[in-house]
């Protein structure tokens, strides 16, 4: 009845996970009662679970990546604190759950974090910035949103009921084969990133379509902001680089529940096709993460530089460059599987040739900065701590590319040291500079800028107090994922960066600090000009938080250089010429289409994991109803009438229009 | 375990290389932080001071400038990278003094198995070899990958069941050395380090002479015995029945390792658990 | 970027759409991309059973052979053409291939050198 | 504020372009769909296209099973083949009749793409029958893993194929030549097309090129 799930699923001997899970399941149910008992239910329901509006989906993206940023965190604590007690001992952690805990947090930093992180921003800016009302499938997003939801409940509810992956966060056989990992931890892995994944790619094609196909009059391509470039650039990776994974876990799950050969040891399977192909999907997804971060620090560079971006064709050249480039680089990740001097030397090479780029875009913030008037706001800092941290991950970057280095240094500590280097200080840095920046015009209120500050320099100097440690570990010969160790040269390494970890929470603590004291002070911080920071792209010609349609007239773009032009001529759009005719707008409807199935994607995944075969055809059977359903509804769209449109955009620009003269006389 | 103090000729180009990587790319890479922060500071918005120039958005002279830095950079460190794969492939061969060391290693769950073919014996989790002369390692795995490494001898190299790596290493001064796996492969990988002792080429004959003398055999059975599941704390040696076995075993005439046992199929395992601590 | 010279931006179609023709016109186009298909099948399946052509130059053919039965499909049954209506849908469908034909030759490449690399069974048994 | 208005000059035109014909706007709902359901194809070539080099990789380690052109039968595959040419032929023409709102020639078109959808299903069904009767089924070889794969991955494209086709031509029974409806007619006539495309390569790498030596 019920496949392979029983009472020995649930972790009773082990306190971590048990106690965890309870905190967790507690603060749940306490969250739920609070928002039936005050009546907030209809509210959640028809404003954001069932909500197709980009922006709020960007909102819920971003949310749900930040609590998974706390579990990946603290999975990162717990890590950092096993090997700094576990010098010739066995630490606290015992291998079995040390072994998950690492698996996880990699599983979940990448694609529970990261991913929806920059997918959040993308969703909320994005279509902000080219001047139109919605992306072009916005029901399509509502499902990717909680398809990619799903996968994240799944791997949480791993800790709880049976196990996760023991096998590091690409799960590679044979180690992961049936015979070498028969509990369900794989099946947790490869069933929620495959359900993930197809949100991913749902919402990769619903960008790229975006971009390509949705643009205001006059946003010609060499008139969008960076922002969309680079969201461009990563979307059209995800298209190209999701099925990879898809097509990979497939395989791998086919090994493990029909006894398929494709990398098993025996009966001629191949574990190096994995590695090759897992890694086909790998190294793009590195720049799916990081090109969306360029484009926020290009937004928030040339924001409060006051100036426009420096070099902007050379940046768009460079983006797709990196766009480009990045599918032929994957061999690095092992090149010392032995695949012979010229395969090494070519892919070595090649993966160099991406520092090109890259560097080109480091030097074309710096012009920016150069003749700026340069305002240290919170963003501008994550920014510039970016470059410089960035620059260090560089370096090693290279440095790992030159296959003579690499026989050295593969696996190494100083490998987790160089990507967390670039995961942290471009990805994370990016994240947390697009937060600061657009969070008033998600919400209308500024963020508290002192608690800020102090979560910047925290986790500045907790990273580098964290991770140069790891650098020299592993210039001492230590490798990744030890639970233990006997080398006395690595301990003091070890102490220091568990200190550094301290140091990054505390950073990350003001940052939750900042986000409740912001809240409290949310009248003192209101932004009622829909452009706090002076910005140069169209998000700012509305008013903050913008009005569900966006913009009441699609704003007309003139003028070939973009940025500050548009922002001058939309401003004065809005603000002084004489309103045209107001129009109808119709906008999407919401749906729930996306909850439920996702609800029957959990139910499914949930059910394959375990074994339990009706289930699984239930779910199969309610998904492809739901979809049947939302395909025979006959009005996707209600219409705004112009009366209303009039009204809400008319309290927007007199609120604005005396700012804007108030600002005149200054 | 230090990589910059190597005690072989790969380990020492391998370091070189990357010592002189570092510095090649620190020339550029030192001056742009600096940029950074000089630029940062200097044109902060209260340095009166500093000329607004906000027309100052493009030169085709700076873009030349940023383009042929990296590019550069990278074809000098291309040009590194491409002589360095093909002089320190892990296959390529590294002349030694006097007679070359046969060895193959197999990793196990999970310990290292050395089988020296040529001298007849077996060692687990000690690797003794000759100063100054050519080893030439054959890998292979008794089940998942490992990575074989000895951080001072240099070049890393994976081992997988039913595949045959080669490594050529050489280790120049005698003394203990330690030697570990690189690739994550179970509860036990934590203990998959082993020593690596490095004697003078004389006394190298003794120590396999005193090694064959051993009472325990190494043959099919045993070996089976030791590939199931589990963390070796000795070290112990064997006298090898077949030279032919590392053969029988990279072509999967001896089937791949079991893994953990089925009892604890569902749920959390615990299997190696015990056996780690 | 092209919009920024000549195309006449506005002029897009969808893939799989067509200019405006009448019925007869387009059902005469799916004709032809019928009869050229089924030509093209029956040559392959022709050539792969032969022995009139010389044998190593088989794979080749049928390669050739594939390619062009792929490129009719492209051509008369999703109305790909190379006007400047199509340039998002051509550009889309390049960066596609480019992909895929990174994926599969990367991978055979590799794979190929790897295996080289590590004599597999048959080989270091017909060393002993 | 005092930016503003040198901005304006200062930028007008840095980069020289000369003539630039401005972007029209948002493209029209058609185009959009049709333009997602394109990337979204380009997807879904690239996931076999991983199934396409794993076949490669694996083709020769038949762990002392069949060979290809042990257990490929060329009557069967280009039945198959035909089946499938004919089927897009008919989606064409079904294409057409929704575009001229023509319920009859509609109805003819989807049916006969249907059954011989169905049919090509059948003949590979019943081959894949046949060889796990055998004992050459996928767990018997990394060849035969790769095999099966593939071809049924195409299957089971087909398949989702034939069940999209039934609820779509329900919808149009149900509530007319609607926009959306006509809408999800393109997408499914490029997803049929696209799949008659990957079908060439199937048959020409693995049943053609796997039989000879």
């Amino acid at each position: 009845m019920l496949g392979k799930l029983d009472w020995s699923a649930i972790p009773f001997d082990q306190p971590i996970p048990l106690i965890a899970g309870a905190v967790v399941l507690i603060a749940i149910l306490a969250v739920l009662i609070w928002v039936v008992a005050k009546g907030h239910l209809p509210y959640l329901w028809h404003e954001w679970i069932t909500s197709v509006d980009h922006k709020r989906i960007g909102v819920m993206y971003i949310l749900l990546a930040s609590v998974m940023l706390l579990r990946g965190g603290s999975d990162a604590i717990m890590m950092r604190i096993q090997q700094a007690v576990a010098y010739q001992s066995q630490g606290y952690l015992p291998p079995e759950h040390y072994n998950q805990i690492f698996s996880a947090h990699g599983t979940i930093m990448i694609f529970f974090v990261a991913m929806p992180f920059v997918i959040g921003l993308m969703n909320l800016v994005v279509p902000l910035q080219l001047g139109v009302r919605d992306v072009a499938f916005p029901t399509l997003n509502s499902v990717g949103f909680w398809l990619t939801a799903t996968g994240a409940l799944l791997v949480n509810l791993s800790l709880v009921i049976g196990e996760f992956a023991r096998t590091g966060w690409l799960a590679f056989p044979p180690l992961s084969e049936l015979s070498y990992s028969p509990g369900v931890g794989v099946d947790y892995y490869a069933w929620s990133l495959q359900i993930s994944g197809v949100g991913t790619l749902v919402a990769g094609i619903n960008l790229v379509t975006t971009v390509l196909k949705l643009r205001t009059k006059g946003m010609n391509y060499l008139r969008m902001p960076m922002f969309c470039w680079t969201t461009l650039a990563s979307n059209l990776l995800i298209v190209a680089a999701f099925p990879i994974l898809t097509a990979t876990l497939a395989m791998l799950l086919l090994d493990r529940y029909l006894g398929f050969h494709f990398f098993t040891n025996e009966a001629g399977g191949n574990v190096m096709m994995f590695m090759n192909l897992i890694w086909a999907w790998g190294h793009p997804e590195v720049y799916i993460l990081v090109l969306p971060a360029f484009g926020i620090f290009s937004e928030v560079v040339s924001t409060f530089s006051g100036k426009a971006l420096f070099g902007y064709r050379s940046m768009v050249l460079a983006t797709m460059a990196i766009c480009v480039v990045s599918f032929m680089v994957w061999l690095h990740h092992f090149f010392t599987m032995g695949a012979g001097p010229d395969v090494n030397a070519i892919f070595g090479i090649a993966s160099m040739i991406i520092a090109i780029p890259t560097g080109v875009k480091i030097y074309n913030w710096l012009f920016t900065m150069y003749g700026g008037r340069i305002r240290f706001e919170t963003p501008m800092l994550w920014s510039v701590g970016f470059m410089v941290t960035f620059i260090v991950g560089g370096l090693t970057g290279v440095l790992l590319a030159v296959p003579p280095a690499d026989f050295m240094l593969h696996n190494s500590m100083f490998l987790v040291a160089h990507f967390h280097n670039v995961i942290i200080g471009g990805v994370l840095f990016g994240a947390f500079a697009g937060f600061e920046y657009w969070f008033p015009k998600a919400f209308g209120f500024r963020l508290d800028e002192r608690w800020g500050k102090a979560g910047f320099w925290f986790t500045f100097f907790g990273f580098f107090i964290t991770f140069v440690p790891l650098y020299i570990a592993g210039m001492l010969g230590m490798t990744r994922r030890m639970q233990h160790y006997d080398v006395a040269a690595w301990r003091p390494w070890m102490i220091v960066a568990a200190v550094g970890m301290a140091v990054l929470t505390i950073g990350v603590i003001c940052q939750i600090v900042q986000l409740v004291v912001s809240i409290r002070n949310r009248e003192a911080l209101r932004d009622r000009t829909g452009d706090p920071w002076d910005g140069r792209s169209l998000e700012w010609a509305t008013s903050s938080p913008p009005p569900v349609f966006n913009f009441a007239f699609n704003p007309d773009v003139r003028g070939e250089d973009a940025y500050w032009d548009i922002k001058a001529s939309a401003k004065q759009q809005s603000v002084d010429a004489d309103r045209p005719e107001y129009q109808d707008i119709e906008m999407p409807r919401n749906s729930p289409t996306g909850f439920v199935c996702a609800f029957f994607a959990t139910l499914m995944g949930f059910a394959l994991i375990w074994h339990i075969w009706w289930m699984v055809i239930l779910g199969g059977l309610g998904a492809w109803a739901t979809f049947v359903v939302f395909a025979w509804r006959d009005h996707d769209e209600y219409v705004i009438p112009a009366e209303e449109v009039a009204a809400i955009d008319r309290v927007n620009v007199e609120e604005r229009r005396g700012l804007v003269s108030m600002a005149g006389t200054v | 375990m230090n990589l910059l103090d190597p005690q072989g000729p790969v380990a020492a180009a391998n370091s070189t290389i990357l010592v002189d990587s570092v510095f090649i790319m620190l020339v550029i890479v030192v001056p742009t932080i600096f940029a950074i922060l000089a630029f940062a500071f200097w044109f902060r918005a209260s340095n009166p001071r500093a000329r607004f120039q906000p027309a100052f958005v493009y030169s085709g002279r700076v873009e030349m400038v940023v383009w042929a830095i990296p590019a550069l950079t990278v074809i000098l460190l291309g040009g590194v990278a491409w002589i360095g794969s093909h002089q320190l492939d892990p296959a390529a061969p590294v002349p030694g003094t006097g007679n070359p060391v046969r060895i193959q290693a197999v990793s196990l769950d999970w310990k290292w198995l050395f089988i020296y073919p040529d001298q007849r014996i077996a060692t687990v989790n000690t690797l003794t070899v000759p100063a100054g002369a050519e080893l030439n390692f054959q890998l292979t795995s008794s089940s998942v990958m490992n990575t074989f490494f000895i951080p001072q001898l240099g070049s890393m190299i994976y081992t997988m069941n039913g595949m045959v790596t080669k490594l050529n290493l050489r280790a120049d001064n005698e003394g203990k050395l330690q030697g570990l796996s690189a690739h994550f492969s179970g509860d036990g990988f934590p203990d998959m380090m082993f020593d690596v002792n490095v004697i003078s080429p004389l006394a190298f004959p003794d120590w396999v002479a005193s090694t064959a003398k051993t009472d325990a055999v190494l043959n099919e059975d045993n070996y089976k015995k030791l590939m199931q599941q589990g963390v070796e704390k000795g070290r112990p040696t064997y006298r090898l029945e077949d030279p032919r076995l590392f053969d029988l075993i990279a072509t999967q005439h001896i089937p791949p390792g079991p893994g953990p046992e089925l009892a604890s199929e569902a749920g959390p395992t615990h299997s190696g658990g015990h056996d780690a601590r | 970027m092209s919009d920024q010279t000549h195309m006449p931006a506005g002029h897009d179609l969808a893939p799989g759409d067509e200019e405006q023709h009448s019925v007869g016109a387009r059902i005469l186009g799916y004709v032809v991309g019928l009869v050229l298909a089924l030509l093209l099948t029956a040559t392959s399946f022709f050539i792969a059973g032969t022995d009139l052509v010389w044998q190593p130059s088989i794979p080749v053919a049928l390669i050739v052979l594939a390619i062009a039965q792929m490129g009719v499909h492209l051509v008369f049954f999703l109305h790909i053409t190379t006007g400047p209506d199509n340039t998002n849908n051509v550009l889309a469908l390049a960066f596609g291939l480019l992909v895929v034909f990174l994926v599969v030759g990367g991978s055979v490449w590799i794979m190929a050198h790897l295996n080289a690399n590590m004599p597999p069974m048959d080989q270091i048994m017909m060393r002993q | 504020m005092t930016m503003t208005a040198t901005a304006g000059h200062a930028h007008a035109d840095p980069h020289h372009i000369g003539v630039v014909i401005e972007h029209p706007g948002p493209a029209p709902k058609r185009i959009v769909t049709a333009y997602g359901f394109w990337i979204f194809l380009l997807s879904d070539i690239v996931m076999f296209s991983c199934f396409f080099a794993a076949y490669a990789v694996l083709v020769g380690q038949t762990a002392d099973g069949p060979k290809g052109s042990e257990i490929f039968e060329q009557g069967n595959v280009a039945i198959e083949t035909v089946c499938l040419l004919l089927s897009s032929f008919t989606c064409g023409m079904a294409s057409i009749a929704a575009d001229v709102r023509n319920r009859f020639w509609f109805y003819l078109g989807m049916a006969v793409t249907c059954v011989l959808g169905l049919i090509f299903l059948v003949l590979e069904f019943r081959e894949f029958a046949d060889l796990i009767v055998r004992g050459y089924g996928p767990s018997r070889s990394a060849f035969l893993t790769a095999f099966f794969s593939l071809v049924g991955c195409h299957g089971l494209h087909v398949s989702a194929g034939v069940l999209w086709l039934l609820t779509m031509t329900a919808q149009v029974f149900a509530k007319g030549f609607r926009a959306d409806i006509l809408r999800r007619m393109m997408c499914f006539a490029l997803f049929w097309h696209a799949l008659d495309i990957i079908w060439v390569a199937v048959f020409s790498v693995v049943y053609l090129l796997g039989s000879g030596t």
